[in-house]
């Protein structure tokens, strides 16, 4: 690709952007949030078709009308956002858009994508029937058939918009082995991630990019993490996680009592402090969102009790949670953090209203609402040309800053954070952390569930871990480390089963 | 062009069209026609504007009465009135706004296929109070207002009282009637229905089964179709319009049953004449269209023009059962409809 | 340096377009109004234009809860039918009342007023339960409602219309200081449900709910109360839209209103009121139920055969869609 | 231990739950049935239960391809316009060609066919590119077709209906083995567009682009030619159903088809098609249409007073479609 610009209303997304593949590479492409990595794989999988430069595959110059035309060209695509048809079956959504067909080249032969299916399935490792709806699957579950349908289209170039932010460790590994194959096939693979340690164990090749600029191309051999980092953000990043300032106090804001949900979590109890953050640890599928859905009134509650400063309450709905002052920043921003359509400023007042009611107290008044949102919007450097910006043309590290702003001006006494740093570039994540400090130095009650073990044990006061809907141990201070996490959340769970049944 | 030559025709025998005989209708109405002539020698050929509310132009019935306005307006009044036509589509609101908007633009006289006279009647108030000339064909009540009168009352009775003179000479014990209402809500449907059974009980016949088919044939065809499945035996099928009276009679040709069932119903479309020419239905109610058409065309000139018809507030359209007995009429009918064109 | 004049360039004719597509709505009216006014003398007198806001009143009556509606991203196709039921229970209540009862005419007029209103309000109810706690689409459900409610209004007065509705007409016919009495009602609507959208939070809510369900509901909002109250407001609208119509009628029909849910859809969305939900604004659709009228009443001066009115109307309202939608959205909706 | 058996044990439940779900429409059917034929002696005469299904054939020739809309996440509200339109032209082709060019009935009855699909085709075309290209939403768009249709087809005869149309009537009215004509067409039009839908990649892609269009669009899928087919295959049986239509009539009426969409619709529902895309069968909407049909025959056999009917059909859609839906999805939908 070379010399790739794009625009969107009023965003220069792209500004002459090169980007050269070979044969059995792996080539990352780093960048902050909102640099225009997303942008760039998406001309080249044919998605955005109105840009300047060209591409040139195997010396052919190219220009690419639609997906179905890349496609044609050998280059398949993992995409950011999950794009899988939930109502239909695994093996249609394998072969969708290439399905094979039977004898007279009408019909559709499903016997023949069935039995290949279940071989694409195999071969990633996976078990799953391919009959069943892809509907009734995890977001980790769903990312693997991504992979797998990606795989198996014969590419000679995959680009995997951060595939692993997703899934756990060990379909990382699988996903990683998966990668060497196709490179010693000579598949050239594009690669992004925001988790820089992967870019030591499988690249070969890394492009910087910046505010849509091309930055530098580089051999991964010949950098170090602090390298990357720099060319990345334009400056140097010294420390990953803030210093604490907050203090832990022994008023205990949320107390759990044998907190029972439908299938997903059982028995599950803790306490939690004014000023502390509360890690939540686990395996993916462990139950640890469901935990934060319920309390926050996303979903029922079946047995158990909680209490908030001492006084029992009842949590029906979310405005329920939100009246006693519990509220959660989801993992699934675009899904159930952001109205998407709607401008920065009307998002981030939407829990608020109720603050920016005038003197009849019936009527919103716009000085308030505004001055209010300015605050915040202001403390959380959302990148933005204003508060009247549609989220949708945010950046996903801005649209998650956009969703923790309407909480903290919501001002939570319990506030729950279900992977707050997914998907989110080095620089924000720093920032997103100590965001997270200071509201604990003012107080406020933190619980941050996180896959990523290494920010639990760097911002965490005490940890929690979870084993298939039980709760496995707690580890605080010093023993936080990363073998006693591992210890309780791959624990025994036929014993869990036999303790909680007690 | 058809029509002119009757016209000429007619005229030659003014003299003898003084009966109120059904059957020369046609010609009394052309008698009009003639004094129309003497009316305007003595006028300054000035050009009045009608404002003419149609009732709705998608069914068969009013848009024929609503072409038959326009024909005449141009072959007979050209110079003279100006019509200015707007459908209402059935919609008693619509017909209120049309009026209005009439109203707007200073017409001379209004000429109003009336929905329901009740609901125009502060429209007629105003039309008094600017002296717009009010002519509308069912009874409203407002002094102001003229009437060339078709009363859906009539319809009803004349159904009952050949539906009863039928059923009297055929002595059928416990006979099976079947009553199909057209929109059920509608004036006219409902009159239809009303005075039609007070004409067969009074004459102690009891329907059998009342329906609804919404004046359509489409679902006039579905439920004889399911009357059939019921009724061994059908004597009598009443339809309060034409357009169901035809699916009826097509169901029943199709059963084997038309024969001996008496099928009555009221419009004389066409295709209901045909029917009847072809032995099929047994009876539709015709307004002569062609003379209320004339009446109305010539009272809006005559009110405009300040000629005095104070005599003329109320002036019935002459009605005719069209049957196969009656060959005079039905002939007549078949012409009526030739010279439209919509007769084949 | 090219480069960057080249941008400004592209950032003025963007801020053109942009403005250009948001007032589009305004520019078609002005100009259907402009060739109106040429096209018949009689379009621009008072009378006339008077005539144009008292045949709209009824449909904006239901088009303003309509854009709430639609904005939430669901929709209703029961309001004419419920006009009907809810107009003809008030004209027999009120017809009782003086008539039988013996009650002050004014104070039965206020009764029968709030008598079609509350009826309205337990059919928007029963919508919104079957909606909210039942699930089912809101095309369905509403369409189901619309049949069953013209049913029922015929069954209210045995299919007849009910004659001699006595001085209650006067609210359909009356005029305070000149403006008819519907339209008065239609003013004072427009400003409430303009407040009511733009400046409560039941009206942001709306627009969040539309935008985004699941992250209004993540936000703490009760999308099924909201929605509730919206069915229950389009109600009593239609309710209070359904005896200002009987008393326009002069009389009590059943089968009147058939369709008006359709005008007053067509309104809101030409006014710019987003189908996939969001987007909207009360004053659009006050423009776009304006536009339809003024179509309506232009084509009737001009006595255009209905036919070709029809044709017309189909047509303008596809090329004013187009010319407001281009651009704003490209996916396809339903 | 005590636990493991509990989850066991739901889940057991929870099959059988969704079993029924799944064929509650059908178990619907065999109820309605049941109760209609002790209702009464007539329902179950063959000849009653062949005329069901004349009474249907037309309805669900409309609702095969609206289902497939449907499927993929839009609508159409035109076909019972654009039935009557090309339903009339076809008839006016018949009656000149047979009458005054003196084809021959069998090649002119052909033809006519063949000249109201194309028609239809046509409008389809139209209709698509509104939608496509213009981003017009379904909804506005087919309602804006179904009015200006609906005046072409007046247009077309001046408002008149055409009689005398022939031996061509005999498509509507004949039979073949004891089958009428039109059903025997609507069951061999079922098996194709069951084959269209389940077997080739035409109807794979309806479903994907109703499931997730972004998703379709990502996997190659040419979302806008896709939906321009459907908006064709669903003029061209609007044009069959059109001629078929008049040939029951034995007349070419331009004001026949109104509202066959919204029974059709209502059928596709029934009958388990999710108005949130992505979901249906024709097996389904076979089943649904039956349904409707039933229910209207079983009222006329009844002699069912018309009001009680129509709040009947209200009552009864909305209780079939929340039997059908309970638990499928718990987002409310437009
Ligand atoms: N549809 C759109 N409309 C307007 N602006 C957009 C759109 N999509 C992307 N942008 C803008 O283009 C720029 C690049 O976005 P892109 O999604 O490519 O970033 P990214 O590098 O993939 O970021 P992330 O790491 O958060 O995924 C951003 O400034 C973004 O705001
Ligand atoms: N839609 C669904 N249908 C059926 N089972 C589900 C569904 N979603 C989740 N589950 C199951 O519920 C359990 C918890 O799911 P989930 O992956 O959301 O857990 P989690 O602890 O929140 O993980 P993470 O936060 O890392 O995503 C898993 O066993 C998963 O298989
Ligand atoms: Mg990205
Ligand atoms: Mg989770």
């Amino acid at each position: 690709m070379k010399n790739i610009s794009k625009s969107f209303p009023g965003v220069r997304a792209l500004d002459h952007v090169n980007l050269k593949v070979e044969k059995g590479e792996v080539h990352i492409l780093v960048g902050e949030n909102g640099a225009g990595k997303s942008t760039l794989i998406k001309i080249l999988c044919g998605l955005h078709t109105d840009y300047e430069g060209e591409i040139v595959i195997e010396g052919e110059k190219v220009s690419l009308k639609d997906p179905h035309d890349a496609l044609k060209y050998g280059i398949a695509t993992i995409h950011q956002e999950l794009n899988q048809v939930p109502t239909m079956t695994i093996a249609e959504n394998l072969f969708l858009g290439r399905e094979p067909l039977g004898r007279g080249n009408m019909l559709i032969d499903d016997r023949r994508i069935y039995k290949e299916a279940k071989a694409i399935l195999e071969a990633q490792g996976l078990t799953y029937d391919p009959h069943m709806l892809v509907r009734n699957l995890t977001v980790s579950q769903m990312q693997m058939i991504e992979i797998a349908k990606s795989v198996s289209q014969n590419a000679r170039i995959i680009i995997m918009d951060e595939p692993t932010s997703a899934i756990t460790d060990a379909e990382v590994k699988v996903l990683f082995q998966c990668i060497k194959r196709l490179k010693s096939e000579g598949v050239g693979i594009i690669y992004i991630s925001h988790r820089l340690e992967e870019m030591f164990e499988i690249g070969d090749k890394v492009t910087i990019l910046r505010d849509g600029q091309y930055i530098d191309t580089k051999d991964v051999k010949d950098v170090t993490r602090g390298d990357i980092i720099k060319m990345m953000v334009g400056r140097e990043l010294n420390n990953i996680y803030p210093e604490k300032k907050h203090k832990v106090t022994d008023k205990v804001v949320l107390e759990v009592k044998n907190l029972t949900g439908h299938k997903r979590f059982e028995n599950i109890s803790f306490k939690l402090h004014a000023g502390e953050i509360l890690g939540l640890a686990g395996l993916m599928g462990a139950g640890r969102t469901e935990i934060a859905r319920a309390l926050f009134g996303l979903d029922p509650i079946h047995s158990g009790e909680v209490y908030l400063e001492g006084k029992k309450i009842a949590i029906k709905n979310t405005s329920d949670a939100m009246k006693h002052g519990i509220m959660m920043a989801t993992e699934d921003r675009k899904r159930y953090g952001l109205v998407l359509k709607a401008t920065i400023g009307e998002n981030i007042g939407l829990p608020n209203l109720k603050q920016f009611l005038g003197k009849s107290g019936f009527l919103l008044s716009d000085k308030k609402e505004r001055e209010k949102e300015r605050e915040v919007f202001d403390e959380l450097g959302v990148k933005a040309p204003s508060m009247h910006t549609r989220a949708s043309a945010l950046s996903g590290g801005n649209q998650q800053k956009v969703v923790l702003a309407k909480w903290i001006l919501a001002n939570p006494k319990v506030f729950i954070l279900d992977e707050p740093t997914r998907g989110i570039d080095v620089g924000a994540k720093y920032e997103i952390y100590k965001i997270m400090t200071e509201l604990a130095s003012k107080g406020m009650a933190i619980i941050m569930i996180s896959s990523e073990l290494p920010e639990v044990i760097g911002m965490c006061d005490r940890v929690i871990v979870m084993r298939e809907h039980y709760l496995s141990g707690e580890v605080s201070g010093e023993e936080i480390n990363q073998e006693y996490i591992m210890e309780f959340a791959s624990a025994n769970v036929e014993e869990l089963r036999k303790a909680n049944a007690r | 062009g058809g029509k002119k030559d009757k016209a000429t025709d007619a005229a030659g025998t003014t003299k003898a069209a003084e009966t109120t005989k059904a059957a020369e209708t046609t010609k009394a109405a052309e008698s009009k026609t003639e004094s129309k002539e003497t009316t305007t020698a003595a006028d300054s050929g000035k050009t009045f504007k009608i404002g003419f509310a149609a009732k709705g132009l998608s069914d068969a019935f009013t848009s024929m009465e609503a072409s038959e306005y326009m024909r005449q307006a141009k072959e007979n009044w050209a110079g003279k009135l100006e019509v200015l036509q707007v459908d209402c589509e059935f919609d008693t609101n619509k017909q209120i706004e049309v009026l209005e908007n009439f109203i707007a633009q200073d017409v001379d006289a209004i000429i109003c296929q009336t929905d329901d006279p009740e609901a125009i009647l502060p429209i007629v108030e105003e039309c008094k109070a600017k002296g717009i000339h009010f002519i509308n064909d069912l009874a409203v009540d407002c002094d102001w207002a003229y009437e060339v009168e078709s009363d859906p009352q009539d319809d009803g009775e004349l159904l009952g009282e050949y539906a009863v003179k039928w059923l009297d000479e055929k002595k059928i014990e416990n006979p099976t009637i079947l009553f199909m209402q057209g929109e059920v809500g509608n004036q006219h449907a409902n009159a239809r229905e009303k005075y039609c059974k007070e004409k067969l009980e009074a004459a102690g016949y009891k329907v059998t089964d009342t329906n609804t088919a919404n004046w359509q044939r489409d679902e006039a065809i579905a439920l004889m179709e399911n009357w059939c499945q019921v009724y061994d035996k059908i004597d009598a099928v009443i339809c309060a319009n034409d357009e169901m009276s035809l699916g009826v009679v097509q169901v029943l040709e199709q059963e084997g049953r038309l024969d001996g069932t008496m099928v009555i119903s009221v419009d004389a479309l066409a295709g209901a004449v045909k029917s009847v020419a072809d032995g099929k239905l047994t009876m539709t109610i015709g307004k002569d269209i062609v003379a209320g058409c004339d009446m109305s065309l010539q009272l809006a000139y005559d009110l405009c023009s300040g000629v005095d018809r104070s005599a003329d507030k109320l002036q019935k359209v002459p009605k005719d059962i069209i049957t196969l007995d009656d060959q005079k009429t039905l002939q007549k009918w078949i012409d009526i409809h030739t010279a439209a064109g919509t007769y084949q | 340096m090219n480069k960057t004049v080249d941008m400004r360039a592209n950032k003025k004719t963007h801020i053109i377009q942009t403005i250009f597509k948001k007032y589009m709505i305004y520019i078609l009216f002005i100009a259907i109004f402009a060739i109106s006014s040429f096209a018949s003398p009689a379009f621009l007198k008072v009378s006339n234009l008077v005539n144009i806001l008292r045949q709209t009143a009824i449909y904006a009556i239901i088009a303003f809860p309509i854009t709430m509606l639609i904005i939430s991203g669901v929709t209703d196709l029961s309001p004419g039918s419920v006009a009907a039921f809810t107009g003809v229970a008030g004209i027999v209540a009120y017809v009782d009342m003086t008539t039988k009862m013996g009650v002050n005419p004014v104070l039965a007029g206020l009764m029968a007023v709030a008598y079609s209103i509350l009826l309205g309000i337990i059919i928007g109810f029963v919508n919104g339960i079957i909606i909210t706690k039942f699930k089912v689409p809101a095309f369905m459900a509403t369409l189901a409602m619309m049949t069953s409610i013209r049913g029922a209004a015929l069954l209210y007065t045995g299919g007849n219309v009910i004659y001699q509705i006595g001085d209650i007409a006067v609210l359909g016919k009356g005029s305070v200081l000149g403006i008819p009495i519907p339209v008065l009602i239609m003013l004072i609507l427009f400003v409430i449900f303009t407040i009511l959208l733009k400046k409560t939070m039941y009206g942001r809510y709306i627009y969040a709910i539309g935008g985004n369900e699941e992250a209004a509901v993540a936000s703490g909002i009760n999308v099924n109360k909201i929605r509730m109250i919206s069915y229950i407001v389009q109600g009593a609208m239609g309710g209070l839209a359904g005896i200002l119509l009987m008393c326009r009628l002069n009389t009590g029909q059943p089968t009147a209103g058939e369709g008006y849910e359709f005008d007053a859809i067509t309104g809101a969305v030409l006014g710019g009121t987003s189908f996939t939900g969001g987007e909207g604004t009360m004053f659009g659709t006050l423009v776009g139920i304006l536009i339809v009228g003024m179509i309506n009443n232009i084509f009737n001066l001009l006595s255009v055969q209905s036919y070709y009115h029809q044709i017309l109307k189909g047509v303008l309202i596809v090329v004013a869609v187009i010319i407001d939608m281009r651009g704003k959205n490209s996916k396809v909706t339903a």
